[in-house]
């Protein structure tokens, strides 16, 4: 991680990706973006508005509802020397496009014995609250940290936003991007110009000797106001998020794991089969000897994300969730740490009371 | 096709159904921002003559499916008002049990078999709802509601195919409304690109009218709804009608520039309610005294449904777990 | 499980199936089989054989090859009262049918508050061997297990390809039933008549007391191989197959877990982001304390399967690689138990020599 | 469409190419039962003509895409004979160091960009490829071969959409052999489907041929190969031929009774290779006394390339873990 500018300049996650885009697109002529909306005037939350402006509706484009069929044409003009940006506005939409993604992006270049690679990044935005429903709250990205050939990112930071689209990008590699909704939002340090954040390590978020707390996406944020509350009542989390999922480079976690003996998983999915297992798994069978007590794992409530509020906010797991998973696996008694949180807000399907709807 | 027959009753109906979508609509734009419908809304205004001209040329248990935008087809098919509130408000009395928000809509006692919002996906959901009905003596026709948008979708040709291969009774019904969120035809397919053409290509019969005058829309469903009951298989129509108010949400977003206002204006002038009650004042079809007391009759059923939708309890949390599976 | 018929009837694997099959047209005739090739002269690797001449081309049917849209077409069926059976030859194919399984047939029923259910089998095979390569052989069930709303079963032996088969089809959700096509051939006692193997439990092939192997699919059948070694150098392993993998009853693991205090899970996919992840993580959280080894995965190797059986040979873990990793966690040397080890076949591409290709 | 206009010369060398291509899949079917090609092939006997005719009208630096049965398709556009019987083999040597086989066939330096298994998935890859084009100075054509199978596939409507949206430099060639495996088109297709009249109203032109006449597929490969390179944007050609072979594997499968002794017998009449041959002799453009030496030529030409592939070494086993990323 390169040293921070002294005055620090502060960016939302949206203006960050939307500056690694910029970057990219001037810097590089072979880059182009791809996808609904892409040109139109709410820029995709912000993260590519005007840009159209200045790179011109040859490189930053819409295209036709087809997103199979896009992916594939994406992938064909990889495969002659472009580097497409492609983005999905919910990853459930891009279940339409699994095919070329996972049978032609993640294996194009082992089939052919290494003929081409197929540079493409393909953005997909989890959504969530304000009712997306069962339809458009999907985070799926245990699928593709699955397939060999493909790499997986999701980062937490804008620093990370920004440093790793410009890394997925360069990358030689077909690249899924993965960014959730509520982070969009979020402000953090940005570094003017050009910088990468290497795929690969995880990235420890706060440091404590008590509990290792590896989250992904979103409930890293989740994960860092929990450990807020923890040190308050004298547990440190060494707060860790999982910002490439694969290749997975799990030693941060295991190092982790082998000095503070205890494991909490929080992921932005189901936990059955989810990617939360294979961190678990991944401890366990390299530091199973570390464990000094059960790793515990949180995700989404085992069913499809209801559309009313009422219900929708018990489907993901929330500060209290992860200090009871926390208090758990250090043996301690949870109530003492729930009574040093704040009462939670009136609403929980937004991320703050600026997010007045509709998506 | 056959000349225009639409009784004075009939059209007095059919007007009323889409005043009716209308004010619902207009209802939930003005209630929107109380932030106590949270889920998003996709509002027909504008659109309200596709919906009623094709349900009124269905029988009550023909079917029909919709997609993103189906407020006016879930209420045109006969779809209960008060628990299509109650969904939107997320409530335990509404049609999904508040699982499905205005994305999801569903009213099986009268035909209305679901919406959904990934665009285009039930074009052959409705297509598979037609074929296991030839599994049984008693075929009903199934009528199923799109944009143009998810004619881009290569489901779409999938589910032309089949329908034309199994000679299914089913009706597609495009709406053309010129746009997708805010890209314009021109960014997603090419000028020469003739929908119904494609569906003709495909084996699919195919009939193009305007889509904001509800009695060319009934005659055409009314021909396409023949043939398919009749074992004369699909057709599609395409319809061009205009979205007034934002892709999602209550307001209006000429604003943001992508298109025009005299293209607006043009389209607000042919306004499907309006110019459809100019025509029946002037054929005497309907009389000027009758409209306020129409016009309060549906105000006051739009009243007593969002109190009903605002007095209807949460679901109970453990509702949250309940049917994931059917057993 | 009934008790088995005293002259113990044996069928092949695809001889189970058919029968299955047969037995739910006869039955219902909500029933029918959708699907490429379903009518014809292969009749799915057998297992449709002739069922077109029985019960008509109206109720087994083919298809265009349109694999999303018929799957629609199969849920819109089954909303109208019909229970199709949908057959895709190889799980790369239904990549194309993403959306609507896990958009439309498993969330349907939550979405629209159980106004309907989508009972509707789908049944995916997966590929092996005689250069299936990089797009013929993926087995994805850890996808499928991860969604709620589905279920997903992969039977091992004959006799459960028949029961899941029929408790599959009358069940009233949407149920993914994956074949390998290794199993295809293989024999083993099957009851005439109608049963119903329950959607759930593990099934157990072997009882042992040293060591735990909990295994997928085709998996099991290498996993009772590498007993029978194991047997003979003195270690005795309890077997089991996991045949559903959603919703997972995980407690047949764990109480074996609990007994052998070790455990390996061979899985017939990649290891990362796998369903083998799930087991372990399942076991390490709730059998933490019982585990007196660090537990162990077995998986294909990280990379698109090559077509060249020279290098394909080295992608799916074998016997020799079970014994090894039992012996790991057993904590024994494993050269001994090698030793026992029969010189593998000359071909690792086919089942056995009576495969001579080309599928 | 202009008067053919093939010289003696390149009409000898289409002829040549496509004796090539029916003795090399000749000699697999002989070999196959040696079991030492471990791979499924798809061979493409009896349909030689659509490869040949539309390489033929290609430039070297044109591009071209195919499917799971594109032995004809990698030869004619001028893959390497030795590299692709390695391949098939699974020999380090192979066009795809082994990894691919029969089903993934590649070689970059003739343009030949890539084959794979599943059906309809170049389709896109193609026009993505000729789109890419378009951001540089020299735009190639590209040509991508699919049975008419592949336009069942949603994905098929989705290329030829954005093929016409942006006017890209494109050669849709369908191969119509009647068949998807072992099913008829009358179980697929409505009999009233009309692949060409779908792409033209999906915005591309289109033409139908004689896929067993070598000419005539050259004469429409040419003109769709010069409008694309004049600019004039995409065509699809539908070409009607037959695949005389089992549909996977190297034996024929009448027996199987999918389709009758007559339908096969006719299309075996019209052999490509044979009633070209028929009238090149009748035009005195090739001579009888020549073919001996054709044909010991390429024989000698395919023991070769046979005696390289089995001579070639496997691959070394760490290439397993080789290529699944660039870095
Ligand atoms: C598969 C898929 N892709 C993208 C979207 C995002 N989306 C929601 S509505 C919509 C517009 C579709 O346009 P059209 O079908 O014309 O319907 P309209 O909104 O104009 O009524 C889009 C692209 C989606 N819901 N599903
Ligand atoms: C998406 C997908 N579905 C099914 C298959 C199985 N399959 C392999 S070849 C083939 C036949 C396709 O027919 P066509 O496109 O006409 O090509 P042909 O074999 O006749 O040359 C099928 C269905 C596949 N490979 N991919
Ligand atoms: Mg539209
Ligand atoms: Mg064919």
């Amino acid at each position: 991680m390169p040293a921070e500018a002294p005055a620090a300049r502060q960016l939302k996650f949206n203006e960050a990706l939307h500056e690694a885009l910029d970057l990219a697109l001037a810097a590089d002529e072979r880059v182009y973006l791809l996808g609904l909306g892409v040109p139109d005037p709410k820029g995709i939350f912000g993260t590519t508005s005007g840009l159209v402006d200045r790179f011109g509706s040859h490189r930053v484009l819409d295209m036709p509802t087809a997103e199979n069929g896009m992916t594939g044409i994406a992938i064909g003009s990889a495969l002659v020397g472009m580097r497409p940006v492609m983005v999905h506005q919910r990853i459930d939409f891009a279940t339409l496009a699994i095919e070329q993604i996972v049978n032609q992006a993640a294996k194009w270049r082992y089939a052919f014995g290494g003929e081409h690679s197929v540079p493409i990044v393909i953005r997909l935005i989890v959504g969530r609250g304000w009712g997306q429903g069962p339809q458009h709250s999907q985070s799926l990205q245990s699928w593709f940290a699955h397939i060999p050939g493909l790499k997986v990112v999701m980062p937490v930071t804008p620093y990370d936003a920004k440093g790793l689209m410009l890394a997925a990008i360069e990358d030689d590699d077909p690249v899924i991007f993965i960014e959730h909704r509520w982070l969009h939002q979020l402000h953090g340090v940005v570094p003017e110009g050009h910088y990468v954040t290497p795929i690969g390590p995880v990235r420890r978020l706060r440091e404590g000797a008590d509990v290792t707390i590896a989250a992904t996406s979103y409930m890293a944020v989740e994960a860092l106001r929990a450990a807020d509350v923890l040190a308050r009542g004298g547990v440190e989390a060494d707060v860790l998020a999982v910002t490439t999922l694969r290749p997975l480079d799990a030693s941060g976690i295991i190092d982790s794991v082998r000095s503070t003996g205890r494991l909490v998983v929080a992921d932005t999915s189901w936990r059955s089969s989810g990617f939360g297992a294979e961190l678990v798994a991944r401890v366990s069978e390299e530091a199973h000897g570390a464990l000094r007590a059960a790793p515990r794992r949180l995700g989404t409530v085992e069913t499809p994300v209801p559309t009313t509020p009422a219900l929708a906010q018990f489907s993901y797991p929330r500060v209290p969730d992860l200090v009871r998973a926390v208090a758990e696996v250090v043996e301690t008694d949870a109530e003492p740490l729930l009574a040093l949180l704040d009462p939670p807000p009136h609403h929980l399907d937004v991320p703050d009371s600026t997010f007045t709807g509709p998506f | 096709m056959t000349a225009i027959a639409v009784s004075a009753v009939e059209a007095k109906t059919m007007y009323r159904d889409m005043l009716r979508i209308r004010l619902v609509e207009e209802r939930i734009a003005d209630l929107y921002s109380e932030q106590e419908m949270r889920c998003p809304v996709h509002l027909c205004i504008g659109q309200e003559a596709t919906a009623v001209g094709v349900c009124a040329a269905l029988e009550p248990n023909d079917y029909a499916f919709g997609s993103h935008r189906s407020h006016g087809h879930y209420l045109a098919k006969g779809g209960d008002l008060g628990r299509f509130m109650a969904e939107l408000y997320g409530k335990a009395t509404g049609c999904c049990r508040g699982k499905g928000g205005s994305m999801h809509l569903i009213d099986v006692s009268v035909g209305f078999l679901g919406a959904v919002p990934i665009v285009g996906s039930t074009l052959p959901i409705a297509v598979g709802a037609a074929f296991g009905g030839t599994f049984t003596n008693a075929p009903r026709v199934t009528a199923v509601f799109f944009g143009e948008g998810a004619t881009e979708e290569g489901v779409f040709q999938e589910s032309l195919v089949f329908a034309a291969l199994k000679n299914l009774p089913v009706v597609f019904v495009c709406e053309n409304n010129l746009y997708s969120v805010y890209s314009s035809l021109a960014v997603r397919q090419p000028p020469d690109r003739d929908i119904p053409a494609v569906a003709v290509a495909n084996g699919v019969a195919a009939a193009r009218g305007d889509g904001n005058d509800v009695e060319a829309v009934y005659e055409l469903a009314r021909d396409a709804v023949a043939t398919a009951r009749g074992g004369g298989g699909p057709t599609l129509i395409q319809l061009d009608t205009y979205r007034w108010r934002e892709h999602c949400g209550p307001f209006y977003d000429n604003d943001l520039g992508y298109r025009t206002p005299e293209e607006f204006e043009e389209w607000r002038t042919r306004c499907p309610v309006e110019t459809f009650k100019a025509r029946l004042l002037d054929r005497g079809d309907l009389q000027v005294d009758a409209l306020t007391s129409l016009t309060a009759e549906i105000e006051a059923e739009i009243d007593k449904a969002v109190r009903f939708a605002k007095e209807s309890p949460f679901p109970e949390p453990d509702e949250l777990y309940a049917d994931v599976y059917a057993g």
